[in-house]
């Protein structure tokens, strides 16, 4: 499969169209909408011209994802005026937005994991015969063409979704986006799942994107994608608009004071690394079809980097370590002491915790208060001989979340109501509780908000000083140079190296995680 | 993977084979066309139900109030019939499946509108719709003597070497087939199964897709109650009593998945036969009839084993990627 | 610099306004249940008996006790549609040990056994291979029942021994038959382990999300095992109450229970597809259904007609609330 | 003496069976006669012993004077039927009866014996040569069509050598189980020369069963019908003829015996007599049960007057 390519008519083409067009396509002005309980936006106003991208930023619950689902129908505002190209229209239900050419690549991945890539592509608007019927010959032959010119044309027009890589499935996503010739194009924290090879395919697409004139709104949380890709910006705070403009008039920092109100200045935290004896090993670990022979050593107040590309297997070695799944071979030893977590409730026994980077599924408990989600794993430390004490529940909750910073309007809040960065706090909190050994974090701060990051990275630093040790696996770069002590890298199920993280560089980790020489 | 599930039906099929053949080392008789030609008139209002569940369960619904919506279907057109002899049958048919049609958009709108879990709503129209007929009825008994011979007769009169009734279900067969695969109404609803979410993203209108397969259910029902009537001669409170659950084994039986998007017309039809050769085959072989039950109930459960092997994800191999690149 | 981020201070629970006290599922319920009591009085002189009233709770004490044990099934999002198949196998193993000569306690015991070894049967089957339960139930209830029939066919088992008769037939104190008193104990018992214990914690928790729970280190398949027997148990339990209070077995005993042990979690406010509800509720439902079909029996109202009350009864009361939100935010689609 | 109704329930197997409704129009008939008998005609929908025991112990809360029950399990309600006892309330059984202890009396139609060699004579009548016949009951924990059968079974080897019994299966009195039944015994014995059918429902089913098969003239089903269902079936030949006792009598019958026990304090006890009005005179056995009239035989001569009737 060469998706490597370089695609050079497309990227030698001028970017960007001209700095001020004429009309917007899309205006969204005095928006408002509250869930009850929470004013998620109040008054808040977007403009997106044609040949633009338009980034959207701002923390954690600052409502981002909601106004996406205003300009696609799926929710419909309390109070404001949407128009397009200078009109005002109601997009009573995604259906409509559909028909104005509003289509969005949203924040959870959401396309059909059992139909067919050309299917998925083409729901609602495939192609019919002359009885009115589905069209199959045709829309596969559409499908084909699509992915054809997104330079996907690797991706079989036939295959089920579920058999597809994520980022595969990122760009049928795109596709649909493009088959039905959208003139809007949203894209909420696109990258957040990819690698930056994928990533880059990405910014690719939106270049095209751009030069086809569609007007593009681009979420993200990384500065550096934001420069690379946007024209203009507009900053979100707790649910209102605090700011817009040209990017190039912009600098990060006060794009970050306008999104935080307050100066952030995001430096990875000095540490003075006592780092001890090995707490834990891993030799000769296989899984059947996952991953074989991975052996490594964790060592007491070390933060262990797993850098990898998306889907080298970093998650299953971890989540056979804390006993998720089943390994075929190996040996797992902690403190010396060999262990065989049968389940997770083994290892944090054990004293082995495994905070899960796929939140709504694995680590929330949406529908439970916050506090009910923070004590579930440390139940048998908040009860007596299997009775509740809520007072003590309600303690360890207050303790751990207070200390990231959680904003929720009361700890019996259900974590569902909660922003997805709020929700990575509770998260985080959750096993932060049950006082492990052993910590190990998947994609800690995948879609957290730059403040909150610094308080994650700034919580890390404080456990392993305190004598705990962290594994971290990561695909942001700078993260995995900036926090860890030593660096394994993982491809294709295997351990491609480890490195000791003084003097190593960005590009020695891409190419041993890509598998290109140096 | 792609395999098995692909071929689902032809293992199915291979299944049904085997159980003809079996039965026919001690029925000899069992497996000759015109023998399997009854089988297959004997279920065809089973088949014809369990389609209409399909679209149901595939929407990741249930309709627990098939059996009841037939009963009293059943009973309306039985008692229109004594009434009014004069009425055509093809009139009466049309009324059973609007009467159908209406049991169907009741349960529906509560599920559409108020958001209802489907088999909530279908836990209280399954007692309302059985009472219902009770009370329409008065608790008599339409019988075979009041309904007028071509009442009774429609159904068995032969075309072309088959029953109407027969006739009917390939009918009903062909235009699911078509709906389920051809159409837009159709596509929604396994999308709807696979991703509920994501069919909302989609632009299609969950709620009111539920709706219509409801109202789909719902006609199927109304039509197998005239069939039913017609067919055992006797209305009753009594009648199709618990019979839901059968509808619904026959659709696990046929793979259609419980938790919805996944299934498909061939294999409600072949879940449906294989529970009907079952039932015709026991009394001929000779076997007590206390063991059918027990059977069917083995049936069920080894059916749902196997698929469940067939649709186990086989986690995302990395490990064969990589080497195969 | 960065400026030092204040940690917030989160209160533990916002004080709610009393009207979403009123408006609980359980206050709603207990509304409902005096009104049929009223009702009931006015319609009929002969309800307000205490003899009466305590015949009326036989209607539904077997199966309410299947209930307690199912609410706690539903709310771990698993369903049980074998329970009745369970009762009739249970009784049938009764009745074989009676022809045996079996004593009291033995068929108590067997019961029971038998109960807890189908529960197991259908929690091995879910969790070890994985599979939905409300299809693995529907099989097993053919299953299980079939096997009743097999074994029985077209025979009775009778001549149960005069001292089993006390379970279903006995009175603890003045008009509190055992069966009620069992019923009450056992609702506290559930209402306990549900509510105030970690298990039943972990109950809820598996209900919203079984795969975090798992994460979590909540033994989610264990879990669901122990839920699927208990209701296995509770199965044998009623099973032994009514073999006492018929006095005898046939395979086509307890028909259409699993059904009404159903409606009333419904009813009780259970969420069906898991992760929310109480016990109070399900007894006050159970009551409530109790309550009906007696009040209609006494008006000589047919068992159908009153099917249709209680049909009515659980849309309704699981409508209202919906409704009624809908109603005040004067957003009804 | 009475300065109220003297209510009397009967119960029936289930509502809605017409053989029950013809029952409670007999029982009307005799309210109007005794004058001052209230009847509440009650019953379950569906056919289960746990069902009659809901409706029992309602009629217990009713303080009902006397209860009539045909009952769906002989053994299930004794208890209920018991507890009815000891709070002074008058119990029969009628049609299918409770075991000993939980009734007073018990009211057979007929002869059990009688009706177990009617059903087969009613088919060796017109076999003159003999042949195979089979058996559709109701379901197979129905007490009455179990004594029938095993009565039959006992008459056939002396009284009709050239009958042959093949089979006996179970449509459980649902007619969609019993159509599949019927059609199980055509196909399992080609040689069948009559289905014998002790029971309303599968009865019917067996004769549409024919009519379909168009084994009409070959295949002769009887049993026990009611004529007003049966008398299609008659009339287009399937079947030669049928037998049932007189339903409307039955509940006259029962209704008047439990009145008399419960008023006129009669004693239920054996060797005793006790008049039935119109009906005349029964005598109990030692049982304490008492048998009425033999089954009445309807075919093409006397089924068109008596469809009328019931
Ligand atoms: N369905 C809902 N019900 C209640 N509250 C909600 C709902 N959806 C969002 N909110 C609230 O609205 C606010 C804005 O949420 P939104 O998801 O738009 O944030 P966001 O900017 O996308 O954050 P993130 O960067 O974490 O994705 C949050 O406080 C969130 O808790
Ligand atoms: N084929 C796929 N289908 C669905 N989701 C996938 C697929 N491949 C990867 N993902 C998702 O992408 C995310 C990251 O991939 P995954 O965890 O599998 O890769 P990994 O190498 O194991 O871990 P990491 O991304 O931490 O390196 C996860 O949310 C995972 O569920
Ligand atoms: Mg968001
Ligand atoms: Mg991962």
């Amino acid at each position: 499969m060469d998706t490597t390519a370089q695609h050079k008519v497309e990227t030698e083409r001028p970017l960007s169209g001209p700095a001020q067009p004429a009309t917007p396509r899309l205006t969204l002005s005095g928006i408002s909408k509250s869930f009850p309980g929470v004013r998620a936006l109040h008054n808040v106003s977007l403009s997106l011209y044609p040949g633009q991208v338009t980034a959207l930023i701002g923390e954690n619950g600052a409502g981002k994802s909601t106004l996406v689902k205003i300009m696609t129908g799926i929710y419909q505002p309390d109070a404001g005026e949407i128009s397009i190209d200078g009109e005002a229209t109601t997009l009573h239900s995604a259906h409509a937005a559909f028909g104005h050419g509003i289509t969005a690549i949203h924040q959870e991945t959401v396309l059909f994991d059992d139909l067919s890539v050309a299917e998925n592509i083409f729901l609602g608007h495939a192609p019919r015969t002359r009885f009115g019927t589905i069209d199959w010959r045709t829309m596969r032959k559409n499908a084909r063409e699509v992915l054809e010119t997104m330079r996907a044309g690797h991706i079989d027009a036939d295959a089920r979704l579920k058999d597809l890589g994520i980022a595969n499935k990122h760009l049928v996503a795109v596709a649909r986006a493009m088959s039905i010739d959208a003139r809007i194009v949203i894209m909420d924290e696109p990258t957040a799942a990819l690698s930056m090879k994928e990533i880059e395919e990405l910014f690719l697409l939106i270049e095209f994107l751009k030069s086809e004139g569609k007007a593009v709104l681009f979420i993200s949380h990384k500065f550096d994608e934001i420069y690379r890709i946007a024209d203009r910006y507009t900053v979100f705070r707790d649910g209102e608009m605090v700011g817009e403009g040209l990017l190039k008039d912009a600098g990060q920092n006060e794009i970050v004071r306008m999104m935080v109100g307050r100066n952030v200045d995001h430096i990875f935290p000095q540490r003075e690394p006592k780092i001890g004896a090995p707490v834990l090993s891993v030799s000769g670990l296989s899984h059947p079809t996952e991953f074989d022979d991975i052996g490594f050593e964790l060592r007491k107040g070390e933060i262990l980097g797993f850098y990898g590309l998306v889907g080298a297997g970093r998650s299953e070695v971890m989540q056979a370590i804390s006993g998720i799944t089943r390994t075929s071979r190996g040996t797992i030893t902690l403190d010396g002491k060999p262990i065989a977590p049968k389940s997770a409730a083994d290892s944090i026994e054990a004293g082995i915790v495994y905070v899960p980077e796929e939140r709504g599924k694995q680590g929330v408990v949406i529908g439970m208060p916050i506090f009910q989600n923070v004590s579930l794993p440390s139940l048998m430390h908040t009860s007596k001989s299997g009775v509740l004490r809520l007072a003590e529940e309600f303690a360890l909750a207050r303790s751990y979340t207070e200390r990231l910073d959680l904003r929720a309007s009361s700890l019996s809040q259900d974590v569902g109501t909660l922003s997805g960065g709020n929700q990575q706090k509770v998260v985080i909190a959750k096993w932060l509780a049950t006082a492990p050994k052993v910590i190990i974090l998947d994609e800690p701060t995948k879609g957290i908000d730059i403040g909150s990051k610094a308080a994650v990275h700034g919580f890390m630093a404080e456990l392993v000083a305190q004598g705990l040790s962290v594994i971290m696996v990561s695909s942001e770069l700078p993260e995995i140079l900036g926090m860890s002590d030593r660096v394994v890298v993982m491809r294709e199920g295997r351990i491609a190296a480890v490195h000791d993280n003084k003097g190593l560089d960005a590009e020695t980790l891409v190419r041993t995680a890509a598998g290109i020489a140096a | 993977m792609k395999n098995l599930r692909k071929y689902r039906e032809i293992w199915l099929l291979a299944a049904i084979a085997v159980l003809i053949g079996l039965i026919s080392t001690r029925f000899p008789g069992f497996a000759d066309p015109a023998n399997l030609r009854q089988v297959f008139n004997d279920t065809s209002i089973l088949m014809i139900l369990a389609l209409g569940q399909m679209v149901v369960i595939l929407t990741r619904s249930i309709d627990l109030s098939m059996a009841s919506n037939l009963c009293f279907t059943g009973m309306v057109v039985a008692m229109l019939n004594a009434a009014h002899p004069a009425i055509p049958i093809p009139v009466l048919i049309v009324i059973a499946l609007l009467v159908g049609l209406v049991l169907g958009a009741i349960n529906g709108l509560l599920v559409w509108r108020l958001n209802i879990p489907s088999i909530v709503v279908t836990l209280g129209t399954l007692t309302i719709y059985r009472g219902a007929t009770f009370v329409v009825s008065g608790g008599a008994w339409v019988n075979a003597d009041q309904m007028s011979p071509d009442f009774i007769n429609f159904q068995r009169a032969a075309f072309l070497g088959l029953p109407v009734l027969s006739w009917i279900a390939l009918l009903v067969i062909a235009l699911f087939f078509v709906v389920m695969t051809r159409t837009q109404i159709g596509r929604s609803i396994y999308a709807i199964g696979v991703n509920p979410t994501a069919s909302v993203y989609a632009g299609i209108d969950v709620g009111r897709t539920k709706f219509i397969v409801f109202c789909i259910s719902g006609m199927i029902g109304g039509l197998a109650g005239y069939l039913w009537i017609s067919r055992y001669v006797i209305a009753s409170v009594e009648v199709a009593n618990g019979y839901e659950l059968n509808i619904i084994a026959a659709c696990v039986i046929g793979g259609i998945s419980i938790a919805g998007g996944i299934g498909s017309v061939g294999g409600a039809v072949l879940g449906a036969l294989f529970l009907g050769i079952i039932s015709n085959a026991l009394p001929v072989i000779n076997i007590s009839p206390f063991w059918q039950m027990a059977i069917s109930g083995s049936a069920i459960i080894l059916a749902v084993v196997l698929n469940a092997r067939g649709e186990r994800r086989q986690g995302r191999i990395i490990l064969r990627k990589a080497e195969a690149a | 610099m960065t400026d030092a981020p204040h940690p917030r201070h989160i209160p533990d629970r916002l004080d709610k306004p009393l009207s979403s006290a009123i408006f609980s599922w359980e206050a709603l319920l207990v509304v409902i249940a005096v009104l049929i009591f009223t009702v009931n009085s006015f319609a009929s002189p002969y309800f307000l008996d205490p003899w009466s009233l305590s015949d009326l709770t036989f209607n539904f004490t077997e199966k309410a006790l299947i209930a307690l044990a199912m609410a706690l099934l539903i709310i771990s999002g698993e369903i049980d549609l074998s329970v009745a198949a369970i009762v009739a196998l249970a009784s049938t193993m009764m009745g074989i040990a009676v022809q045996a000569g079996a004593g009291t306690p033995v068929l108590v015991a067997i019961g029971i056994v038998v109960g807890l070894g189908c529960g197991a049967f259908n929690g091995l089957l879910v969790t070890r291979l994985g599979l939905p339960s409300i299809v693995v139930t529907i099989g097993t209830m053919s299953l299980f029942r079939g096997i009743a029939f097999i074994i029985l066919g077209d025979q009775a088992y009778k001549g149960y021994p005069e001292s089993f008769a006390f379970f279903g037939q006995g009175y603890v104190w003045w008009v509190f038959s055992f069966e009620l008193s069992l019923f009450l104990v056992a609702a506290l018992i559930y209402w306990f382990v549900l509510h105030r214990t970690s298990f039943g914690r972990r109950v809820f928790a598996i209900g919203n999300n079984p795969v975090a729970c798992q994460f979590s280190g909540v033994r989610v398949d264990r879990i669901k095992f122990i839920l699927f027997c208990l209701t296995g148990l509770m199965s044998g339990i009623a099973s032994v109450l009514i073999t006492s209070r018929l006095g005898s077995t046939r395979p086509s005993i307890a028909q259409g229970y699993e059904l009404e042990a159903i409606t009333m979690v419904v009813l009780g406010g259970v969420s069906i597809l898991g992760g929310a509800g109480s016990i109070l509720g399900v007894v006050l439902a159970a009551f409530i259904m109790g309550l009906v079909t007696f009040g209609l029996g006494l008006l000589n109202v047919p068992g159908i007609v009153m099917s249709i009350f209680i049909g009515l009864l659980l849309i309704i009361v699981i409508a209202l609330p919906i409704v009624w939100r809908r109603l005040r935010e004067g957003s009804f689609a | 003496a009475y300065a109220e109704n003297v209510k009397i329930a009967l119960v029936v197997k289930s509502l809605g069976n017409g053989f029950f409704d013809a029952a409670n129009k007999g029982a009307e008939e005799a309210a109007k006669e005794l004058g001052d008998v209230e009847v509440i005609y009650t019953g379950p929908t569906k056919a289960t012993a746990e069902a009659q025991i809901e409706v029992i112990n309602s009629l217990i809360a009713q303080k009902v004077n006397a209860i009539a029950v045909s009952a769906n399990d002989a053994d299930a309600l004794v208890p209920v039927l018991k507890k009815a006892m000891e709070r002074g309330i008058t119990v029969i059984s009628w049609d299918s009866g409770v075991a000993k202890e939980g009734r007073q009396l018990h009211l057979n139609p007929s002869d059990t014996g009688l009706i177990g060699e009617t059903i087969i004579k009613l088919a060796a009548d017109y076999l003159p040569e003999g042949g195979d016949v089979a058996i559709l009951s109701a379901s197979s924990t129905a007490t009455n069509q179990n004594a029938w059968i095993e009565a039959a079974k006992k008459v056939l080897p002396e009284k009709f050598p050239k009958i042959k019994l093949v089979a006996t299966v179970y449509g459980d009195d649902d007619s969609a189980k019993s159509t599949d039944e019927a059609k199980g015994l055509l196909k399992s014995y080609p040689n069948l020369k009559a289905i014998i059918a002790p029971t309303t429902v599968g009865v019917v089913a067996a004769a549409q069963v024919v009519t379909d098969a168009n084994l009409i003239g070959k295949v002769n089903v009887t049993g026990l019908a009611l004529p007003s269902e049966f008398k299609k079936f008659i009339d287009n030949g399937a079947s030669q003829a049928v037998a049932l006792w007189n339903p409307i009598d039955l509940g006259y019958s029962a209704i008047y015996l439990a009145h008399d026990l419960a008023v006129k304090k009669e004693e239920a006890k054996p060797g005793a007599t006790l008049s039935i009005g119109r009906v005349g005179k029964v005598t109990l056995d030692d049982t304490n049960s008492a048998a009425m009239a033999p089954p009445f035989q309807f075919d093409k001569t006397n089924i068109e007057k008596f469809s009328k009737i019931y």
